[in-house]
């Protein structure tokens, strides 16, 4: 969706990309599922102190939990909000039980409805049909989900509006100089996501001068990306396949630091804030 | 979908295993060799896993990171690990995971754990509370789960039983099961015949032919009716004949741990 | 689309697998965008004498145009009937344009059209949405293709209905034992035709022990294949990348080939009847 | 999406180009460095290999094959070639190639032929007479043009002008040009904004500001007024002025020969 496709993308350094793309208000997503989650860019979002962002991401995971217990965002659109394997996120629950440190407004789908207003965002339709929802309460609750008649069996079908972010980072092992970026292991909902922002970011663990084709990457062409920035172990405590092993130790660990307001606070002054 | 539950202690008089062990054991057997199983992260993977070590080698394991036919030699904290894509068959994306294999209805079995369960097996993983904007507790959400209740061919519940948790109408129905019981899916036009049984660390509940309502089939070895009414949030009913589950063989209950040994990271 | 799963596919020779998977009257997608055209398994249908077949192809290509001028097709559904860089599929325009041997009922699409079709058929979905046949006489002639108002946005689009062959036919590079199937270069919609169908068959160049993870390639489970062949240069004149190159020279002969009727049946009784 | 032509003796006085050999020089030369073009099979990929190899060196060629940014080192035949897998910068499957790469209007330029086109440059690749299902003459059908012609930011139409091929008003709308012209585009919710010129063996026609009719902008060198006028089967209007073609050079001829002496197995 980005309104003028020059056959490059640029590369500059992580803060000077995020203050260019991200302002507050915006609706961005840093996506990644499980796999190659876009920390380091959350990181500087936080440090730039961006404010009442709507999130969009499918598991809002740790990221997120960080993001909305550092205040910066006002909405969050999302399909599963825990700590994968662990339990809860606990500045995530807190903004919704709590509205601390500020109440959290909700668009909350099924994974199906999530990846699927993705593919609509990036195939530039307004939404995407999906057989999903049937019998749940999520189709009353949230606005974006509606029914559909098929126009040949007459069969109801849900309906899930596109999403189109004004940003997405990604997160991914390479990019050539060009700004062609690879990534490989599981792709996730990653190309999607890209590709139906307006402005789109991609976090590399390195610059390569040629891509080595390699079984189940997913090749971005340089012209459907604006940025590209250099940020190593950009992906921990999650991982990059073939440069780093999921930190599950730290997944675990996070129950503890981000069940209290001053723990959680300490932390991020210390390991984000002041990094 | 749901989280880890932490080892409860032996109930009743001590025995060679827990209670949970006599859970995943119990949904291990559930699931057929030469399957096509859609594995949600929790106890139903630790049991999936353990069935593909046990009598069902040929069980195929999709997780919804679009790892197709994954074959973990030890057990992923998450639905993403990165040894899921590295023993798959294929990956794939998310967006085709959904809507190429678990939507047409290609997966026999889905395996889910759940939060909150009513009588006719619908699950809550969204809020605990009359009041979705003000919940007494926010629950992570729906994830794959509503998809994966309609979609595969069947379905397996595994969770732990307590009258918290098994409750006569759940606060938000999340992902159907027999919705208000008898034909209730067939009007929500749901192509898969939903969950064939819920296993819990007390016993097994099973839908009652026509009313759809869940009734305790079997009770685990040591565990008494009382216990299994007192663990249920309803007027919990009886199939003609409620049987026990064998208990875990000694090859069960080793393999089992040398699994839960080898989960990265785990709590 | 397969009623029942099994975790494994069933390995047969080509003339076994066709007469088992394919009745007269059936609807039928060999499919494969240029690259790994199935000609083998078309060549044993023709053989084999099926008859009344509706065939679907996003492109007929040559070998359509064989089994249309043999009398195997009641009906085509496709989106581009020429041969590609040369001309004319002459035995398609005989079968439209003067009935010989046959009429030829034709459902008419675009190529998005088609591949959208596909992929609602692999989704389980009645339907597909697009942007697509604006101000196309198309849609005025092709029953299969509606419009659609987006719930959302009340935008017009344009809905065509889903593809689900009786059988599919791909034809790939590899197989494994167990009848997982690799395929790699360009994929064009054959994972799609695949899924679509209810009954598949894949036809491979070699039976290999392990599929070797290698770029670019597709990964079709066994799971969702019935029966695979062993059919070595299956694919000629087009190719199987990485095992032979198109034969552009027989796709240009093939314009003199099949400009006659005669000539044209003496090809086919040499070189596919009597083989 | 059409044939490719036959090669046509030089028209007028002899030249040391062929008309064809103008015409693809012509349409190389309309085609920007850095821009994305979707390309069609025929002289629209000889034009686009042409020009990546004079002043587009940056030009992405993306085939509906699913190659986006190959760089072949010789002329495909087909638009599924090998060679456009092995020096492409993605490879993808044609559903992702329309539905998340032509649909949304990620590309800035189609560079189409066609088989009969009209005064409002509406193309007819369909059928030849006034009868659908008896048609005088069955063309190849629509392939990737109706929607190349609706999602690319602009299109560029290559064919040779002949009064049989440029007429009043085509048999059938096969991809949409202007329509009845004037702002008939937008009419149909298009997003592209049609076709910017329509380049033939005798010169230049573009959209007339307003109308959007089809009129005469350049002549090739050797060219009369009355010729592409009796090559077109409606009253050809022309620009207020009429420019003629700057001729090929010795390097755009010598390149443009080379190329398609590369073209495998053609005919």
């Amino acid at each position: 969706m980005t309104d003028a496709a020059t056959a490059t993308a640029t590369v500059v350094p992580l803060a000077e990309a995020i203050s260019e793309l991200v302002q507050d208000g915006d609706s961005v997503a840093l996506e990644g599922f499980t796999h190659l989650i876009p920390f380091a860019a959350a990181h500087e979002l936080i440090r730039q102190g961006r404010r009442e962002l709507t999130l969009i991401r499918m598991t809002p995971d740790l990221i997120y939990d960080q993001m909305i217990g550092m205040g910066c965002a006002r909405k969050l659109v999302f399909s599963w909000g825990g700590n994968p394997g662990v339990g809860s996120l606990h500045r995530f629950r807190d903004a919704v039980e709590h509205g601390w440190p500020a109440p959290l407004e909700l668009e909350e789908h099924s994974h199906a409805g999530m990846a699927n207003r993705y593919a609509a965002g990036a195939s530039g339709l307004p939404f995407a049909v999906l057989r999903g929802y049937a019998g749940s309460d999520l189709l009353a609750r949230t606005e974006t989900i509606r029914t559909i008649e098929c126009p040949f069996t007459g069969e109801q079908l849900a309906a899930v509006s596109a999403i189109n972010p004004d940003v997405t980072v990604i997160h991914a092992q390479q990019a050539d100089r060009e700004g062609n970026v690879q990534l490989w292991g599981i792709p996730g909902v990653q190309k999607e996501a890209l590709l139906a922002a307006r402005r789109s970011l991609v976090t590399v663990e390195e610059l390569v001068d040629t891509l080595e084709p390699r079984p189940g990457a997913v090749v971005l062409p340089a012209w459907a990306i604006d940025y590209v920035s250099v940020a190593p172990g950009g992906s921990h405590p999650s991982y990059t396949h073939g440069y780093s092993e999921r930190d599950n130790d730290f997944y675990v660990a996070w129950d503890a630091i981000s069940r209290d307001r001053d723990t959680f606070a300490r932390w991020m002054e210390t390991h984000v804030l002041a990094a | 979908m749901s989280s880890l539950p932490e080892t409860r202690e032996p109930v009743g008089e001590p025995l060679a295993w827990t209670p949970d062990e006599m859970m995943a054991v119990a949904a291990a057997r559930a699931l057929e060799d030469g399957k096509i199983c859609f594995v949600g992260i929790g106890v139903p993977s630790t049991a999936a896993n353990l069935a593909r070590r046990l009598h069902a080698p040929g069980l195929v394991l999709v997780y919804e990171s679009g790892t197709l036919g994954t074959r973990p030699d030890f057990l992923p904290l998450s639905i993403g690990d990165g040894i899921l894509a590295d023993t798959a068959t294929a990956v794939v994306g998310v967006v085709e995971t959904f809507n190429y294999w678990l939507q047409p209805g290609r997966i026999d079995i889905g395996c889910l754990a759940g939060a909150h369960l009513d009588r006719y097996a619908n699950i809550n993983t969204t809020v605990i509370g009359n009041s979705y904007d003000a919940p007494r507790v926010r629950l992570p959400g729906a994830g794959g789960a509503p998809e994966i209740a309609a979609s595969c061919r069947e379905v397996l519940i595994v969770m732990r039983q307590s009258p918290r948790a098994f409750v006569e109408r759940v606060d938000f129905v999340t992902s159907l099961g027999y919705g208000e019981g008898g034909d209730d899916r067939a009007r929500h036009g749901l192509t898969g015949a939903g969950p064939k049984a819920v296993i819990t660390d007390l016993g097994i509940l099973e839908p009652e032919p026509g009313t759809r309502e869940l009734v305790l089939t079997h009770l685990h070895p040591g565990v008494t009716l009382e216990e299994a009414r007192a663990a249920t949030g309803w007027e919990l009913r009886t199939a003609p004949e409620v049987e026990t589950t064998a208990p875990p063989s000694a090859e069960e209950i080793r393999i089992l741990r040398e699994l839960e040994q080898t989960r990265a990271g785990a709590a």
